[in-house]
C-alpha cells in the first residue's frame, strides 16, 4: 500500500495553480465569505441610515442629540492603534517563525494576544458607559422649577414639522412602590445644550463630568413617552453600532482563543513540523489582518460619520 | 396587444381562473394564456422527443451506443428559438403590460381614493368622504370598534370621512386608487377577480389602482355566476359561499332553503342541510354570496386564511347612494368645543 | 500515515469519524431522517387541507399543544385532535426549513458531495478532514436545536420558512430557536463549502484537469461557491433579526406598529423590506444549491446508462457556472409584489429570463445525450429519465412567475408551490433517489434490490404527480398558499376537490416509500454482493474498491482521459476508465 | 544566505513602514473629522473618511495579507466576491429607490 495514496497532497507545499497550500487557500475562501457577511451588514447600515426618519441619525455639524456624538472618538482611535499594532505583531510572529526563531515568534504572538485583550478591555468600558446613559423623550417641554431642562429639536417630516423634546443623563436611583413597579427615577441630566456645536468638542462620552449640572429630576413613567439607554434598543444607530462592533468583537475573541491555543501547544508542534506551525500562524495572521481591516472601516463609519 | 382575446370573462373559471372584472386584467390573463400555450408546446415537443429517443435507443441485443456525438444544429436553433420567444414575452408582453399598468396612475381629479389598512386579521377602509380630503390619522386615536383607522377628531377634514371594516365599496368604470398600508405585520391586498395584488408594508403607504369593468356591478356578477349544483355529490364546502336563488320546499310545502339563504358556514350545519335537500331536489341553483373577495396573500399569523373582505361594485347612482348613507351624521361625532 | 482504520475504536470510526466516506454516510442517513420528518409534517398538513378541521386520525393525539387542540365530537362524545392555525403555520414553516436546510442540502451536498467528491477527484480524503467532521457535528446539533423549537412555549417558528418580519419579530420563542438554528446551520455549510472548493481545486489526481472532471464535481464546485458567498448575507440577516428579538433593536421595524391594539414601544426607523432583500439574496442562489447537485447526479447516471459520452459536456459546465453567477442577481423576482417600480422590475424580470437559458441548455444537453445511445433501464436511470420532464415542468412554470405581469395573479398562490415542488420533489428528490441507488454499491459493496426499486419508482412517479399537478390549477384559481383552510374563500372552495386529490396523492406517495426504506436497510446486510465497478462506469470512484478503504485508492490514480469515455470505438469494453484499477485488486 | 537575510530585513522594514503609514492615516481620519468646514459638508466628509479607510484597508490587504503577491486563482475568486459585495451594497438603492416611487409616504408620522 503506497503511502502517497493516503496522504493529503498540498498540505504543506503550494499547489501550482493557486500557489497556496490547502490551509491558506481555505482561509482565503473563508475570508471571502466573511466579506459577504460584513458586506451585508454594511449594506444594512447604509440602508437603515439612508432610510432613517429625519433626526434619528447623527448628521455632522447639526446639533443632533443622538448618534456619533454619543460615541467616544478618542477611545476608539486608541483602539484603532491597538488593533493595527496587533496586526503588526502578528506579522512579526510569523516572520520570526519563518526565520526559525521560535521563541521570538511566540513572544510576538503573546504580544498580539495582549493587545487584543487590551482592545476588548477598552470595548468593555465603551459598552458599559453606553448602557448607563439614558435618553428620555417627552411630548412637551420638561420644566423644573420654572426652568426648561429638556431641549428640543424640530424636524421636517412628510406631515409637516415635528418637534421632539429630549433629555440626556443617568439614572441615579430607581424608586419602586410596594408592588415592585417603578414609581419614579432620580435622574441626573447632562448639561447638554441643544446648540452646542460640533460633536466632539465636549469629549463626547464623559457624561459623568456633566452629571449634576442640573439638579436631580424625578421622572415618573407617566411623564415621558419613551426612556431608553444607549444600548441596542435605544435607536437604530446604537442598534447597528452594537451589532457591528459586537460581531467584530466576537471575531476578536475567536482569534484570541486560537492564538492562546497556539501559544500553549505551539511548542510540541514546532518540534515535529516547524513549517506546518509557521503555516498555521500565517493563516491565523490572515484572519487577524482581516479583522483589523474590518475595524479600519467600522471606525470611521460608526464613529466619525 | 390582444393575442388571444379575453381569456376569461365573468364566466366562472374559464381557464381555471376566477372571473375577470377589471380593465387591465384582460392583458394579464392574455399573457398567462400565451405563456401556457408556449410552455405546452415546448413540453410536448420535448416530451415527444424524449419518449421517442428512449424507445428507439433502448438497450437490446445487437444494439450498440454510438461514441460520436450527434451533429446537427437543431438543438442550437431550438435554444435560440426559446431565447427569442422569451425576449418577445418580456419585451412584447410582460413589460408593456406592467408599464402600462404601473406607470400611469389615474389623475387625481378623476379617481376614487380609498385607503386600505391591513391588520391582524381584518381589512379596514378609509374614504375621504364628500370633501375628497382624508382626515389626519394618528395611532393614539385608534379604537377597535369605532375608529379603526385612528382618525383625529380635531381635524375638520376628517369630519365626513367614512370608515368600514371588511367592506370596500367602489363604482364601476372609474379608476380606483387604493393606498394600502398596514398597522402591524406585512399583509397583501389581493382581489383575484380584479387581478390586483399588493403587499402592505408597515411604515409605508403604497398606491395601486384599477378600474372595474363598466358592467361588473356586484348584482350583475352574482347573476352571471349562478350555477346549478347536483346535490347528490356536491360537498358542503363547495356551497358554503353560495346562496340559493330560489326557494326549495319539500312535498309538504315547508321551505327547506329560502331564496338568498345559504346552506350554512359550518360543516355540521351545511351537511345536515344538504341531506334534507337531497330528498327534495336533484340540483340547486345558487349564486355566490359575494363574488368579489379581497384576500390577504401574505402570511400574517394564525388566522391569515380568514383575513378577507368584500368588494361591492355599483354603477354611479348606486355608489352615490351608498356614499350618502355612509357619511357620518354630524350629530354622531362630538367635536367637543366646536 | 498508514492505513489503521481497523484499529480505530468504534466512536472514532462511526461517530467522530474524520473519513469523508463515513461523514458522507452520516449526512445521508441523518438527512433522510429529516426528509421523512418533513414529509410527515406535510402529511398532517395535507390531511387538514383536504378535511378542514377534522380530527387527525391516529397521530393527532401525539402531537400535543399548541400544534393540535382537543375537540369533542358532539354526536359520539369522542375526543379528537384537530390541527390549530398556529400548529399549521409551525408545521409549514418547519416543513420548508427542514426540507431545504436539513434534508436536501445536507443530502445533496453533505451526503453525496462528501462521499463522492474526493473519490471522483482521486483524493485520499477531503482537504480538511477534521473540519469536515466539525461540519457534520455543527449540522446535527443545529438540526436538533431547530426541532427543539417544538417544545418551547408557543411551538416552533411559525412565520414561514421566509420568516418575514415584523411577523417573525413578534412571534413566539420558537422563532428565536429558528434563528439560532439557522446561524448554526449556515456555519456548518460554510465549513463544508470551504472544504469542497479546496478539495476540488487542490486535490485532483495527476492528469485530472478541470475539463476532465465529471460534471457532478463541477456541479458541486459551483454549489460550494454559492454556499460560500450567498449564505453569509442570511447569517447577517439572522443576526439582525436575533438582535430585534432579543436585544430590542428595530432593524426591521419601522416604528409605530400597533399589534392587537397595543402600540409597540420600539425605537423604530427600520425597514421590513431589508430582511426580504437579504433573505432572497441568499434564497435564490439557494434554490440552485438544491438543483445543481441533482443535475450533477443525473448527468452521471445518464452517461453511465446511455453508454455514451454526455452530449455537450463543455456547455454543461459553462451553463452551470453561468447559472451560479446569474443566481446572484435575480433575487428580487420574489418581491415583485412589494411595490416595485417599473425600472427595477424590468431589470429583475430580464435577469430572470436570462437565467432560464442555461437551465434550458443543461436540459437540452441531457436529452440529446440520449440520442444514439444504448439505454439501460436500471433503477437509477428510471429516476434520471423521470427527472427530465419533471424538472421541465417545474422550470417552465417558473417563467410565468418570472414575468411581473403574470406574477400579479400567480404570486403567493399554489402555482408557486407547484412550481418549486416540481423542481425540488420530482426533481431533486428523484435525483437523490437516483444517486442513492447508483452509489449504494460503492458505499456498501452490495446492490439494492432491483425490483423493489422499480416498484418504488413507479409508485413515486405516479403519486408525486398526483400531489403536485393539482397545485397549478389551484393556483390559477387563486388559492393562496399558507392557508390553513382554503374553503374559507370562494375561489378556494370551488377547487377544494383538487386539494383532496393532492392529499391522497401524498398518502400514496408515502406508501410507496416503504419499499425504499425496506430496501435500503435490507440491502446493507443482504443485498447482492457486487465488485468494485458494477455499473461498468468510468469515473474515478469506481477505480477504488467497494467500499473504499481508508485513503480510498489502492494505488495513486493517474488520469489519462475524460470522464465519460463510453463505447470508444476499437476498445474491447464499452467503457474506458479514467484510471483503471491495479490489476491485482 | 546573506542576500536572503538582507531580503528578510527589507521585508521587516516594509512592514514597519506600512505600520507607520497606517498610524499616520488614522491620525488623519480622526483629525479631519474635527475640521469644522469639512464636517459641515456631509458628503465630502463621508468621501474623505471612506477614501482614507480604503487606502488603509488596501495597505493591510496588499502588504500584511500579501495580496499583491497572490496572482493565483484566489485573486479571481476575490474579484468575484467583490462583485457580489458591490451587488450587496446596491441593496439600499434597490430597496429605497422605487418601492416608494414618489407617491407613497409614511403611514403615521414618525413617533406617532
Ligand atoms: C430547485 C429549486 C428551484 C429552481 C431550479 C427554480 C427555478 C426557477 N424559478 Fe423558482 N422558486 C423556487 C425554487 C426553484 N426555482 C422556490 C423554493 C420558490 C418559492 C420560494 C417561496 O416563496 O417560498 C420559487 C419561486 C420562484 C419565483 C417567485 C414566485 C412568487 O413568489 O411570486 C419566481 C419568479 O420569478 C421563480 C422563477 C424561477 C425561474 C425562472 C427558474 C428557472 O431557473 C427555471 C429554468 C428552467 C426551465 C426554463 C426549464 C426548461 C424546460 C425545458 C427545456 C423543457 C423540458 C421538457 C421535457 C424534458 C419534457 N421561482
Ligand atoms: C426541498 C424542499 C422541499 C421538498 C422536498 C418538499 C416536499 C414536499 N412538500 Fe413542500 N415546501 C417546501 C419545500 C419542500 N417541500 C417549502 C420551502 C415550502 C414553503 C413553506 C412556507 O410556506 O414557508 C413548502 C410548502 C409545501 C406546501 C404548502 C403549504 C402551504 O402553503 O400552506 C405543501 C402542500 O401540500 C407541500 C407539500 C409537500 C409534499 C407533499 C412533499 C413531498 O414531495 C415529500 C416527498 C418526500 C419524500 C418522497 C421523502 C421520501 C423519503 C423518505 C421517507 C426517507 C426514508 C428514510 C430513510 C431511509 C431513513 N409543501
Ligand atoms: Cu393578513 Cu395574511
Ligand atoms: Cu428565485
Amino acid at each position: 500500500m503506497s503511502a502517497a495514496a493516503t496522504e493529503i497532497p498540498y498540505d504543506m507545499e503550494p499547489h501550482p495553480l493557486t500557489r497556496m497550500y490547502n490551509g491558506k487557500f481555505g482561509i482565503w475562501l473563508f475570508l471571502a465569505s466573511e466579506i459577504m457577511l460584513f458586506g451585508a451588514l454594511f449594506s444594512s447600515y447604509v440602508l437603515l441610515r439612508v432610510g432613517a426618519p429625519e433626526g434619528t441619525w447623527p448628521i455632522i455639524g447639526a446639533p443632533t442629540v443622538l448618534g456619533h456624538e454619543i460615541l467616544n472618538v478618542p477611545l476608539a482611535a486608541l483602539n484603532t492603534v491597538i488593533l493595527i499594532s496587533s496586526s503588526v505583531t502578528m506579522l512579526m510572529s510569523w516572520y520570526y517563525l519563518k526565520e526559525n526563531k521560535f521563541s521570538r515568534g511566540q513572544f510576538f504572538l503573546l504580544m498580539t494576544v495582549l493587545l487584543s485583550c487590551g482592545f476588548l478591555v477598552v470595548k468593555y468600558f465603551e459598552y458599559n458607559s453606553k448602557l448607563h446613559h439614558y435618553l428620555v423623550e417627552f411630548d412637551a417641554p420638561l420644566v423644573v422649577d420654572g426652568e426648561q431642562v429638556s431641549y428640543s429639536r424640530t424636524y421636517p417630516t412628510a406631515e409637516g414639522e415635528r418637534t421632539v423634546h429630549y433629555l440626556h443623563g443617568h439614572i441615579t436611583e430607581t424608586v419602586k412602590d410596594e408592588d415592585g413597579y417603578v414609581e419614579y427615577y432620580k435622574f441626573a441630566a447632562d448639561a447638554r445644550k441643544p446648540d452646542h456645536g460640533h460633536a466632539h468638542d465636549d469629549g463626547a462620552d464623559h457624561g459623568d463630568s456633566h452629571a449634576g449640572a442640573h439638579p436631580e429630576i424625578e421622572l415618573r413613567p407617566s411623564d415621558y413617552r419613551r426612556m431608553s439607554n444607549w444600548g441596542p434598543a435605544g435607536s437604530t444607530f446604537t442598534g447597528i453600532y452594537f451589532t457591528l462592533t459586537g460581531l467584530h468583537g466576537l471575531h476578536i475573541v475567536g482569534g484570541v482563543v486560537v492564538m492562546v491555543y497556539f501559544l500553549l501547544t505551539g511548542g510540541s508542534m514546532w518540534k515535529k513540523l516547524p513549517d506546518k506551525y509557521a503555516n498555521r500562524i500565517e493563516c491565523t495572521g490572515l484572519y487577524w489582518h482581516f479583522v483589523d481591516l474590518v475595524w479600519i472601516f467600522l471606525f470611521p463609519v460608526l464613529y466619525l460619520l | 396587444m390582444q393575442l388571444l382575446g379575453q381569456a376569461t370573462d365573468i364566466a366562472p373559471y374559464a381557464n381555471w381562473m376566477p372571473p375577470m372584472l377589471s380593465e387591465h386584467g384582460g392583458q394579464i390573463d392574455n399573457l398567462i394564456s400565451v405563456l401556457h400555450i408556449f410552455m405546452a408546446i415546448l413540453f410536448v415537443a420535448w416530451g415527444a422527443f424524449l419518449t421517442y429517443t428512449v424507445i428507439r435507443f433502448r438497450a437490446r441485443a445487437g444494439h450498440k451506443a454510438d461514441y460520436h456525438p450527434v451533429k446537427g444544429k437543431a438543438s442550437k436553433y431550438a435554444e435560440i428559438g426559446i431565447g427569442l420567444f422569451e425576449v418577445f414575452l418580456l419585451l412584447g408582453l410582460s413589460m408593456p403590460v406592467w408599464a402600462a399598468y404601473k406607470n400611469n396612475p389615474p389623475k387625481a381629479d378623476d379617481r376614487v381614493e380609498v385607503r386600505a389598512i391591513g391588520e391582524q386579521f381584518q381589512w379596514n377602509f378609509h374614504y375621504p368622504g364628500p370633501d375628497g380630503v382624508f382626515g389626519r390619522t394618528n395611532a393614539k386615536f385608534i379604537d377597535a370598534a369605532s375608529n379603526t383607522v385612528g382618525l383625529d377628531p380635531d381635524d375638520p377634514a376628517g369630519k365626513d370621512d367614512i370608515q368600514t371594516i371588511g367592506e370596500m365599496h367602489i363604482p364601476v368604470g372609474k379608476p380606483i386608487y387604493v393606498r394600502v398600508s398596514s398597522k402591524d405585520v406585512i399583509h397583501s391586498f389581493a382581489i383575484p377577480t380584479m387581478r390586483v395584488k399588493q403587499d402592505c408594508i408597515p411604515g409605508m403607504e403604497i398606491p395601486i389602482w384599477f378600474t372595474a369593468k363598466e358592467d361588473a356591478t356586484t348584482e350583475r356578477v352574482k347573476r352571471e355566476m349562478i350555477q346549478e349544483f347536483p346535490v347528490a355529490d356536491v360537498d358542503w364546502y363547495r356551497l358554503r359561499h353560495h346562496v340559493a336563488v330560489q326557494d326549495y320546499q319539500d312535498e309538504s310545502g315547508q321551505v327547506i332553503l329560502k331564496e338568498g339563504e345559504g346552506i350554512g358556514l359550518s360543516r355540521e350545519a351545511g351537511e345536515k342541510k344538504l341531506k334534507t335537500l337531497r330528498d327534495v331536489t336533484d340540483t340547486i341553483k345558487m349564486q355566490p354570496r359575494n363574488p368579489l373577495e379581497i384576500i390577504c396573500a401574505q402570511l400574517c399569523g394564525n388566522s391569515h386564511f380568514k383575513m378577507k373582505a368584500q368588494v361591492f361594485t355599483y354603477d354611479a347612482a348606486g355608489y352615490q347612494e351608498w356614499m350618502d348613507n355612509a357619511v357620518p351624521k354630524e350629530v354622531e361625532i362630538d367635536f367637543g368645543g366646536f | 500515515m498508514s492505513d489503521h482504520s481497523h484499529d480505530l475504536p468504534f466512536w472514532k470510526k462511526y461517530i467522530f469519524s474524520v473519513d469523508h466516506k463515513m461523514i458522507g454516510i452520516q449526512y445521508t442517513v441523518t438527512a433522510l431522517v429529516f426528509l421523512a420528518i418533513g414529509f410527515g409534517m406535510m402529511l398532517v398538513m395535507r390531511y387538514q387541507l383536504a378535511y378542514p378541521n377534522q380530527p387527525i386520525p391516529v397521530i393527532g393525539q401525539f402531537l400535543g399543544e399548541p400544534i393540535v387542540a382537543a375537540v369533542e365530537n358532539p354526536d359520539t362524545g369522542e375526543t379528537g385532535y384537530v390541527l390549530t392555525g398556529d400548529g399549521y403555520n409551525s408545521f409549514g414553516a418547519m416543513h420548508g426549513t427542514i426540507m431545504v436546510f436539513l434534508a436536501i442540502v445536507p443530502l445533496a451536498v453533505g451526503g453525496f458531495g462528501n462521499f463522492v467528491l474526493p473519490l471522483q477527484c482521486g483524493a485520499p480524503d477531503m482537504a480538511f478532514p477534521r473540519l469536515n467532521m466539525a461540519s457534520y457535528w455543527t449540522y446535527l446539533p443545529g438540526g436538533i436545536l431547530m426541532m427543539f423549537g417544538f417544545f418551547v412555549k408557543g411551538g416552533a417558528a411559525n412565520s414561514g420558512w421566509t420568516s418575514y418580519p415584523p411577523l417573525a419579530t413578534i412571534a413566539t420563542t420558537g422563532q428565536t430557536i429558528w434563528l439560532l438554528g439557522m446561524v448554526i446551520l449556515i456555519t456548518s455549510s460554510l465549513l463544508g463549502s470551504v472544504n469542497f472548493i479546496v478539495t476540488v481545486v487542490q486535490l485532483r489526481a495527476k492528469g485530472l484537469s478541470f475539463f476532465r472532471l465529471p460534471f457532478f464535481a463541477w456541479a458541486q464546485l459551483v454549489t460550494a461557491f454559492l454556499l460560500l458567498l450567498a449564505f453569509p448575507p442570511l447569517e447577517a440577516a439572522g443576526v439582525l433579526q436575533l438582535m430585534d428579538r432579543v436585544a430590542g433593536t428595530s432593524f426591521f421595524d419601522p416604528g409605530g406598529l400597533i399589534v392587537s391594539g397595543v402600540e409597540q414601544n420600539t425605537a423604530g426607523g427600520g425597514s421590513p423590506l431589508l430582511w426580504q432583500h437579504l433573505f432572497w439574496f441568499l434564497a435564490h442562489p439557494e434554490v440552485y444549491v438544491l438543483i445543481l447537485p441533482g443535475l450533477g447526479i443525473i448527468s452521471e447516471v445518464i452517461a453511465n446508462n446511455t453508454r455514451k459520452p454526455l452530449w455537450g459536456y463543455k456547455s454543461l459546465v459553462y451553463s452551470a457556472i453561468f447559472l451560479g453567477f446569474m443566481s446572484f442577481i435575480v433575487w428580487a423576482h420574489h418581491m415583485f409584489m412589494t411595490g416595485m417600480g417599473t425600472t427595477l422590475s424590468t431589470f429583475f424580470q430580464a435577469t430572470t429570463m436570462i437565467i432560464s437559458v442555461p437551465s434550458v441548455i443543461i436540459l437540452t444537453c441531457l436529452i440529446i445525450s440520449l440520442w444514439g445511445a444504448s439505454i439501460r433501464f436500471t433503477v437509477p436511470m428510471l429516476f434520471a429519465l423521470a427527472f427530465l420532464p419533471m424538472f421541465g415542468i417545474g422550470g417552465l412554470t417558473g417563467l410565468p412567475l418570472g414575468l411581473t405581469a403574470s406574477d400579479i395573479h400567480l404570486h403567493d398562490t399554489y402555482y408557486v408551490i407547484g412550481h418549486f415542488h416540481y423542481v425540488v420533489a420530482p426533481g431533486t428528490i428523484f435525483a437523490m433517489f437516483a444517486g442513492i441507488y447508483y452509489w449504494f454499491p460503492k458505499a456498501t459493496g452490495r446492490k439494492m434490490n432491483e425490483w423493489l426499486g422499480r416498484i418504488h419508482f413507479a409508485g413515486s412517479f405516479v403519486f408525486i404527480n398526483a400531489v403536485f399537478m393539482p397545485f397549478f390549477f389551484m393556483g390559477m384559481a387563486s388559492v393562496l398558499r399558507r392557508q390553513f383552510d382554503q374553503t374559507e374563500t370562494l375561489h378556494g372552495a370551488a377547487v377544494q376537490g383538487l386539494s383532496v386529490m393532492s392529499t391522497w396523492g401524498a398518502f400514496g406517495l408515502a406508501a410507496f416509500q416503504l419499499p425504499f426504506v425496506f430496501n435500503f436497510f435490507w440491502s446493507i446486510f443482504a443485498g447482492e454482493r457486487v465488485g468494485a465497478n458494477p455499473w461498468h462506469a468510468t469515473t474515478l470512484e469506481w477505480s477504488a474498491p467497494s467500499p473504499p478503504p481508508h485513503g480510498n485508492f489502492l494505488s495513486e490514480p493517474v488520469v489519462a482521459c475524460g470522464p465519460y469515455e463510453y463505447s470508444v470505438p476499437g476498445e474491447a469494453e464499452d467503457y474506458t476508465m479514467q484510471s483503471p484499477p491495479p490489476a491485482t485488486a | 544566505m546573506a542576500a536572503n537575510a538582507e531580503a528578510h530585513q527589507a521585508e521587516l522594514k516594509k512592514y514597519l513602514m506600512v505600520f507607520g503609514a497606517l498610524l499616520v492615516l488614522t491620525a488623519v481620519t480622526v483629525g479631519v473629522s474635527y475640521i469644522p468646514w469639512l464636517a459641515a459638508n456631509h458628503v465630502l466628509a463621508i468621501a474623505v473618511a471612506l477614501l482614507v479607510a480604503g487606502v488603509k484597508g488596501s495597505l493591510v490587504a496588499c502588504y500584511f495579507m500579501h495580496l499583491l503577491d497572490e496572482r493565483g486563482m484566489i485573486f479571481w475568486i476575490l474579484a468575484l466576491c467583490v462583485l457580489f459585495f458591490i451587488t450587496l451594497l446596491l441593496l439600499p438603492v434597490v430597496t429605497s429607490s422605487e418601492v416608494v416611487a414618489g407617491h407613497a409616504d409614511k403611514l403615521y408620522g414618525v413617533g406617532k
